[in-house]
């Protein structure tokens, strides 16, 4: 099959969508000519104009608030935070408003919005430009939130986003956009809430989210070297998240390693352990749960540090062997 | 005057049903029967029905915690209100919102928001939407005069602005948010002139004038539909009780306030009205004693609903 | 003692304070005249004037940056956000700014600066009036995180947060305020990271926040009487958190709830989870960990379902038989 | 001319510093020896120099993303900028900022912030400081054109108007937040006209001439030392390059490139001192290669500087 990017893919989600249903609109900070900070929007401008692909002012807040707007009388807007960090300016937007607004008006209100972002570090714009914050959102009810480690992931995810009536956060990794993958060209959907299990193994399921998942994989080659055989789990979808695949992986290997970037304290991978060992997969367990994360420091600027403050694959390794005892 | 006798008095009829609302929920709150709290409007009627009366019926609004005044000045229905607010079943939100969120989407009224100026944001989408889709709507998007210190303001009014959306910013201006008076929030006379910063129109109008208000903001309707972009319009009037429930009033004189009460701008729609002949002190005997009438219903309508069932509290969180 | 509200002893931690040093202000609205919604500031605008008690606009963004500016320029401000909800309003400057300015300048700012905010349902004030966010704190390094669950804890952490060279986060309750109990006279401090067992017992270690502290204590109560001997954890602080009371507590009970009032995915319950589940009183754990917390839900209106929203005594009651099988 | 001959022949010599180590940093960037992204000011350095020297060397400044001019027209050690560029222990920052971090709190330098008017609100609370503790500074606030837009901006300057805070907001207007132009991005022709939603002075300068700037700064300076608050000053200027290391500059043609770079500040200046009889063609050649040589050493001291060690990589987070 064709090989394309993770930013190639979800532009093709973005193109194939927007030619399907002229309520899809992009909104957000240099969007158009410039084609996004990342170019992931690059061209689009071409095809649908101005005023479906939307350059705004710096407003963050704003354009949360304009986009839910649109989305309760009738359009289907796709924004763009140009990074993370800054959906700190749009939080009451989301969390106060969009998340909230459905149940608080019983059930009336429909909300189909996406809010696309990248999140994540290795691109040394130090500690205002590379946060994951996904955990925050999995915390408010109301929010999904989707997170893409592959190009095929990235477009049957989005896809399912952008035809979700709810408002979904979709959380892209910088470092991902130019990995390559195998990407019908096709339309499909990949449902929300269903997790993929990337690689199959006997002795230990990793759980990893976004890039997490890649390192993962490279981090599994080199153990199956040493005999140790890995599952991975990608949940794919952190809200709603699929319990049962992590579940029943975990019965079948009986240890568990969960990676992401994120800092450590408080990350999604704390809700994880916390579901595993509150469940029945808790008597199968025949090692502690070992969680990798972020160091709890803001990411900083010099390189090697910067590589330090994050899981990378010998970490992972590492991790591995120990929990299997080599 | 372009209005209609038939509207005048519909216009009255609204204002009163307002005063009569805020005073019923004022009192079942005393008795104890209201979890919560609750903003009342009254003083302040005249631009909710000033401002809604310029508008036609599929227009939107976008609603605050002071809201009640709004949502009846929109046609909502005063039974499902009185069931929201305590906390029905049969509410317009199912119990889940209560008087501060009360919303009826279908009706163009996109909501109450319980953060100050949480739905100055919103209000520039739906101007988008309805430039996109072509409709030929408007939103009308009520605010406080402290809400005009937030950051919102200031992003959706810009926003607004460059996209010439069709929407009418109206402040309702009670001279205080919460205890801060506008005085010491805000360096300048009037907030209508913030409009200057993003190119449109802002004006200062009377807000116990119904007639101002209503002939201000369908300048500004008509403004927005000719796809002329937005306005800014603010409403100088007064809040009579208390922010909410837990205000002892130490900011403000008693007779500041009662200098306003003699302000009371349905007494003088009312005597306007007796004025011009369109109505006879009878006439509004009648149409208060209707409003006080549905106010009661809704009281037994409310009264007789069910609550909403904890079987079904998951409902409404996704679609 | 002398018994006093938590409301007052908040009050009594600001004056105190305020007296002793110059450079301490409180910041926020309608603190002065009004008192603060909930009544904490009462009184304080009368000794120290409107310059230290400083009435703002509405403002959450900019009430968080002029405290940190303020703060790295040797003052010491208190703010008040007045909701916990309007916090969203003002993540930007606590997140990427304050919290990260000490690391990002490599170690030279310094940012004493407190930020109280009411949190929790109880009061019918619906969705936005009701969230309880501290999970999202927790996760962000550089910041402290402070949940007191009685007078003496309130006024003691208090003062340590406002004596702490770092940004702390202090969560206060809105039930709690007219809550009593024993606060002495004088100023103390109780060192953030510091658990406090608030009742000592022997089958079960219940872990639980704010409010749900006193929840606790009243399951706990009736649990005796069935002859269920329960331990009270209260971690008080959540960043940094007193892991190892909380470990030494299970390993001791080989049981453990954990019970917050903010939303059950995601929340702070999820970490306590995974550090146990990750630690050596894994081995020690005869029963899967057990969390209580909020529904998945924003918080409704209506009385009944408001109740039925967060854990109640009666659902720690349930829980603890449940756990011990009774 | 209020200046001393000293002071305009150092002013001189920080533009010279600042382009050329601008200069030197995308040359390096260019090589491949830089991690990370980074924002130059080239063409802009009359505003940073000519605002930051109206002050004295106990005031404040914040600065942005495009931060290394301020840097230097605050009197940073170019060792230091240039060892943090290069994310070495010796840098400002111990390598833990970068470029978009570099700060330097004692000498008043509260640092560069890579949000957008990220600094605009703490700038309010630098002045409450001042105020309170009754020191008589004043603080200077940078931000872009792109950053008027923001809620902090509004917020921000709404408090420090109501208290009379010793704040100069300074706008740099290089005419594009990214590959967004202030024309589509503001609807009024000048951003400090919004400083009349605020009831404060705003003023439009030619960012381009760095005595016009240090001129109005100087007059605000002087307001706020008096206690008469805070000024907004918007700079027209522009910046020669591209936005950061991603931009292709497609949103804006060579000619509009070419005719600004016409207009370059250090030349407009240099000849001004010149035709003042201050400088001669070869005393700026001396100053000129001064500049260079500074910042050559700072590479050299930067390339012999250690990194920072990964068993420190905790310390800083918390005091
Ligand atoms: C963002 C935010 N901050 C604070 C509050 C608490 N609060 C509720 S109403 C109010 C005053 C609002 O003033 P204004 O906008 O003038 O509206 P009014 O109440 O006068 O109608 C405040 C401070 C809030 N709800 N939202
Ligand atoms: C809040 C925020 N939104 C978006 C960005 C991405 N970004 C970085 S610089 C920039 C343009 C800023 O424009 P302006 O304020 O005019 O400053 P300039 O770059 O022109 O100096 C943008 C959009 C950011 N850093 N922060
Ligand atoms: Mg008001
Ligand atoms: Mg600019």
């Amino acid at each position: 099959m064709r090989k394309i990017t993770y930013a190639e893919a979800i532009r093709e989600a973005l193109r194939q969508e927007m030619r399907r249903d002229e309520n899809i609109f992009l909104i957000g900070e240099d969007l158009g000519i410039y084609g996004g900070a990342f170019g992931v929007t690059r061209g689009l401008i071409n095809e649908f104009g101005e005023e479906r692909v939307r350059d705004t002012p710096i407003s963050e807040l704003a354009i949360v608030g304009a986009s839910l707007g649109a989305a309760i009388t009738g359009m289907r807007p796709v924004a763009e935070i140009m990074f993370m960090d800054f959906i700190t300016l749009a939080m009451e937007q989301i969390v106060n408003q969009a998340a909230k607004m459905k149940y608080m008006f019983g059930g009336k209100a429909k909300v189909p919005m996406v809010i696309r972002t990248p999140a994540g570090s290795g691109t040394g714009a130090a500690a205002q430009h590379s946060q994951s914050l996904e955990a925050w959102f999995t915390h408010v009810p109301g929010l999904k939130v989707v997170m893409p480690s592959t190009p095929y992931d990235a477009k049957g995810l989005l896809i399912s986003s952008i035809r979700d009536d709810n408002p979904v956060i979709f959380i892209e990794h910088k470092l991902l956009y130019k990995t390559t993958g195998e990407v019908p060209e096709e339309e499909y959907e990949i449902p929300l809430g269903v997790a993929d299990i990337k690689r199959k193994g006997e002795d230990l399921t990793i759980i990893a989210t976004s890039i997490m998942v890649q390192r993962a994989i490279s981090a599994s080659k080199e153990l199956e070297k040493e005999g140790i055989s890995v599952e991975i789990v990608d949940p794919r979808t952190l809200k709603p998240y699929d319990k049962k695949t992590i579940i029943e992986s975990i019965k079948r290997t009986g240890k568990v390693i969960i990676v992401h970037e994120a800092c450590k304290t408080g990350g999604f991978g704390a809700e994880i352990a916390a579901i595993i060992s509150e469940s029945e997969s808790f008597d199968y367990l025949d090692a502690p749960i070992r969680r990798l994360g972020g160091l709890d420091i803001p990411i900083p600027y010099n390189r090697n540090l910067e590589k330090n403050a994050v899981p990378q694959i010998e970490d992972i390794i590492k991790a591995a062997k120990e929990l299997i005892g080599k | 005057m372009e209005l209609s006798r038939e509207k005048l008095i519909d216009m009255l009829g609204k204002m009163y049903k307002i005063r009569f609302f805020e005073e019923k929920v004022d009192y079942l709150f005393s008795l104890g029967l209201v979890h919560g709290t609750m903003h009342l409007s009254i003083g302040q009627e005249a631009v909710a029905v000033g401002a809604v009366s310029a508008l036609k019926s599929d227009d939107y609004i976008l609603s605050t915690h002071r809201g009640h005044g709004h949502c009846i000045a929109k046609g909502a229905d005063i039974n499902l209100m009185m069931a929201e607010f305590l906390g029905k079943e049969t509410g317009y939100c199912r119990g889940r919102g209560g008087s501060m969120h009360i919303a009826d989407i279908k009706s163009g009224n996109l909501g109450a928001t319980g953060v100050v100026g949480g739905g100055i944001p919103i209000s520039t989408g739906v101007g988008l939407s309805i430039k996109m889709r072509k409709t030929g709507q408007v939103v009308l998007c009520f605010f406080g005069d402290g809400a005009a210190n937030l950051g919102a303001f200031h992003e959706s009014l810009n926003l607004a602005a460059i996209w010439k959306l069709p929407v009418i910013f109206l402040c309702e201006n009670n001279m205080y948010g919460m205890s801060m008076s506008v005085k010491k929030a805000v360096a300048i006379k009037d907030i209508a002139k913030r409009a200057d910063s993003y190119g449109f129109p802002g004006e200062v109008v009377d807000g116990n004038d119904i007639l101002a208000v209503y002939e201000f903001v369908l300048k500004a309707v008509k403004r927005a539909r000719k796809g002329e972009g937005p306005s800014l319009i603010e409403c100088k009037t007064y809040r009579w009780k208390g922010h909410s429930k837990s205000d002892q009033n130490l900011y403000r004189s008693k007779e500041e306030i009662g200098s306003w009460k003699k302000k009371c701008p349905i007494r003088r729609f009312k005597e306007k009205l007796i004025s011009k002949d369109i109505l006879t002190e009878e006439k509004v005997k009648v149409i208060e004693e209707d409003a006080k009438n549905i106010i009661e219903k809704a009281v037994d309508f409310a009264n007789n609903s069910p609550e909403p069932s904890v079987e079904e509290i998951f409902e409404g969180v996704y679609s």
